[in-house]
Parts: structure tokens; C-alpha cells; sequence
């Protein structure tokens, strides 16, 4: 077990975090964690993005283990 | 018949000859009468001034692949397809080239048509892919889906 | 762009490589963004209990001709069309193989869904094109559109 | 100039009549034409056509010359 999330970034968000991953300390559900990472990368209000957990996007709050596969997804732009 | 258990994605430019061989595979099933199919190919829009000479093509492979199966699998059933296919590139395509291919089998043109058109409105809305563009300049854009 | 100068008509089946064909020549112009494709393949369906081994296609082939030229100036036009191409078989073509192509190319890919889906109901609605049914046992009847 | 028109005949037609041309002698207009066709050829009335002048097809009454391009077509069925 792990006290950190690993956070996968995409598209225009690995340009302006200037990362395609970030680390921040577990925490219990995707509402804390969207607190503490728009603390410790303020960066993130400046675009638009979804959560997705374990491959699958978010729209409610979700519980969080140091297993969960988070990533922060801008707009989608395929095809 | 569906996706066949191939990857989604495909290295590079798309070749056209793909699609051919697609439809000699599946032309062996003869209760097939229609086969509609769709491509993508990337534009030398101009950005500042500059046209796109390439777009680079990133993607949440498995969170990708995971999503494909289920639209396919939705599509085969809503519409009573006999076979699909869907394709889309990783990495620098350039313009004139081909990112991505979708191709319907079917017994009659209407479900093939439909079935198509909703495979490709899916890919573009629900896929987690992304693709930066690139002009001569070394400069680029993040490309917006309209 | 338009038909190129070339045939509508093609002896016996279309082969499946003359899609890919046309892609590559057009995709030569960086403005197109989408290419829609249809492909119409004889089925084995049941007539009298017996499955149809190949349809028979005759034409009026002088008034075909004339009459595919009008349609594709105004699909061209009506849709903004960077290309299209329409083939259809005459003589026999065996079940499971390809009876009619056709192909659009344009920016966007909204036009060439759309052109594509009004020429496949034109060519079958408007062109003086028959097809006879054949089945095992020397019979035919003469095909239907729905 | 030729005292009698040729009909070509297509589709299921030719199988309905044995031919692929009809000659029938000249008349003045289409209207005249399909009394007289139907008088020669009362197999016509078995099925449905309409009738082509010049690769037009025509839906009201045409003159016609002896260098008129007529034709019988039966429902279409191409694709």
C-alpha cells in the first residue's frame, strides 16, 4: 500500500502542467482531491477537464483507494 | 464480427487500402447487401496564418479501448449489424492522411448508413483521444472538436 | 472532380480496390476532411425458396449516363462536394459480390455523409437500371426496390 | 425520314413481350402511341412502365418525329 495517488494527464493539460503524471497524498474521495489539486496546481483552473476512475468518467463523488486509476481529461478531440 | 479483437488504434496514417480488405473479409457473409463506411483525413486548415501540416494523435489507450467495445457492441445490437470496424491513428498524421476509419456491414443500407454515422459521432464525442496540431513553424494548437 | 470523366457503368462485379483507389487520388487535396463511402453487394436471398445466386443488371445505358450527370452536378453543388464517383455493375454479378460504389470527399464531414446517402437513393430510385434475380434452378424474377 | 417508330423495351418487358424493340407506325403524339401500343401489344397492360422520349422521361403528352427515341420502362431496380 501507498500513502500517494498517481494522476495520469492528457492532451493540453500535460502542456500547461509541463507533466503527463501528478503526485499527491491519497486522499479519501475525488471531492478532496479536486480541493487539493486545484491548491497545488492552480494551473488546472484554467482549462476545462472530467475525471475519470478506473477508465470510467466520474460525475459524482467517488471513493478513492491507492489502487484507483485517476486521470484528468480535457475535451475530447479524436477523429 | 466486432472489432474482430484488433486493437482500436493503428500506428501512424491509416492506409485506404484497409477498408478493402475489410470488405473482401466480410463480402464472404451473404447476407450482406450494404456496407457503408467513413473517413477521417486530417485538413491543411490554417492556424495563425499557418496551414496544418500534421496532427499528432495522444490517447487513454486502455480507458479507449475499454469505451470502443461497449459503443460497438451497443451499435451491433441498435442497428443489427453483420460486422464493423473501427480505426483510429496514434501519433503524427499528416495532412492528406488518413486518422480514422469506420466501415458497417449490413443486410440492407439503412442500419449500415445509420449504424456508420453514429459509430463515427461516437468516436469523435466519447473516445478519450486527443490531437495537437502542427504548423511549419513548430508552433501548435490543441485541436476543438465542433 | 466530378465522375472525372469516367463510366458509370462496370462489367460484372466492382472490385473492392477501386474505393481505396479513388481515396488515394483525392486525398492528394488537403481541404478534404471526410470521405463517405457506400458499397451495394448482391445477397443470397430466398425467391421461391431458393437462394439467389447472382442478379443480371441491364440499363438504358445512353439515358443511365445522361441522367447520373445531372444527378451528381446537383449533389455536387447542393453539398459542397471536393469529389464523388458513382459505379454501378451491368451483366451478372454473384452473390456476395459488389453491385454499386459510391464515394464522396469533401471538408467536412457532415456534407459527405449526407451527399453520399442522396446519391445512393437517387441512383437506385432514378437511373433505368434492371435486375434479374437468378437462382439455382434457371429461374428468375425481376428485382424490387424497396 | 422512316414511316414508323422503333420502342425500345427494358427490364422485365423484354421477357413480358419477347422483344427488345417494337415498331408500330408512326403517330403524331405519345397519347396516340400508347392507344395504339396497347392495341398491338395488350401483354403491355399486365405491368407497370412509363415511357421515355429522348432519355426523358416524359408525364404529359409529347409530339413525336420519326427521329424520336422512345422507350418502355418498367419499375427501376438498379443498386
Amino acid at each position: 500500500m501507498t500513502d500517494t495517488l498517481t494522476i495520469r494527464c492528457f492532451g493540453q493539460l500535460t502542456d500547461i502542467l509541463g507533466s503527463a503524471r501528478l503526485e499527491v497524498p491519497i486522499t479519501n474521495d475525488s471531492e478532496e482531491l479536486m480541493h487539493l489539486l486545484l491548491k497545488e496546481y492552480p494551473l488546472l483552473k484554467t482549462t476545462r477537464f472530467i475525471v475519470s476512475v478506473d477508465r470510467k468518467v466520474i460525475r459524482e463523488k467517488t471513493v478513492l483507494t491507492p489502487g484507483s486509476e485517476i486521470a484528468l481529461l480535457p475535451p475530447f478531440s479524436g477523429g | 464480427m466486432i472489432l474482430q479483437g484488433e486493437q482500436l488504434f493503428h500506428q501512424g496514417a491509416i492506409p485506404a487500402g484497409k477498408l478493402a480488405d475489410y470488405i473482401q473479409q466480410w463480402g464472404g457473409d451473404h447476407s450482406t447487401g450494404a456496407f457503408a463506411s467513413f473517413l477521417g483525413q486530417v485538413r491543411a486548415d490554417l492556424v495563425n496564418n499557418e496551414p496544418v501540416t500534421a496532427i499528432e494523435y495522444t490517447a487513454y489507450e486502455t480507458m479507449a479501448e475499454e469505451k470502443m467495445q461497449e459503443i460497438a457492441t451497443g451499435v451491433q445490437q441498435q442497428y443489427g449489424l453483420n460486422a464493423l470496424q473501427v480505426k483510429h491513428s496514434l501519433g503524427l498524421v499528416r495532412s492528406g492522411e488518413i486518422c480514422l476509419m469506420v466501415i458497417t456491414a449490413s443486410a440492407h443500407r439503412k442500419a449500415a448508413i445509420e449504424g456508420c454515422n453514429e459509430l463515427v459521432e461516437r468516436v469523435k464525442k466519447e473516445l478519450p483521444i486527443w490531437g495537437k496540431e502542427i504548423t511549419g513553424s513548430a508552433n501548435h494548437q490543441w485541436k476543438i472538436n465542433q
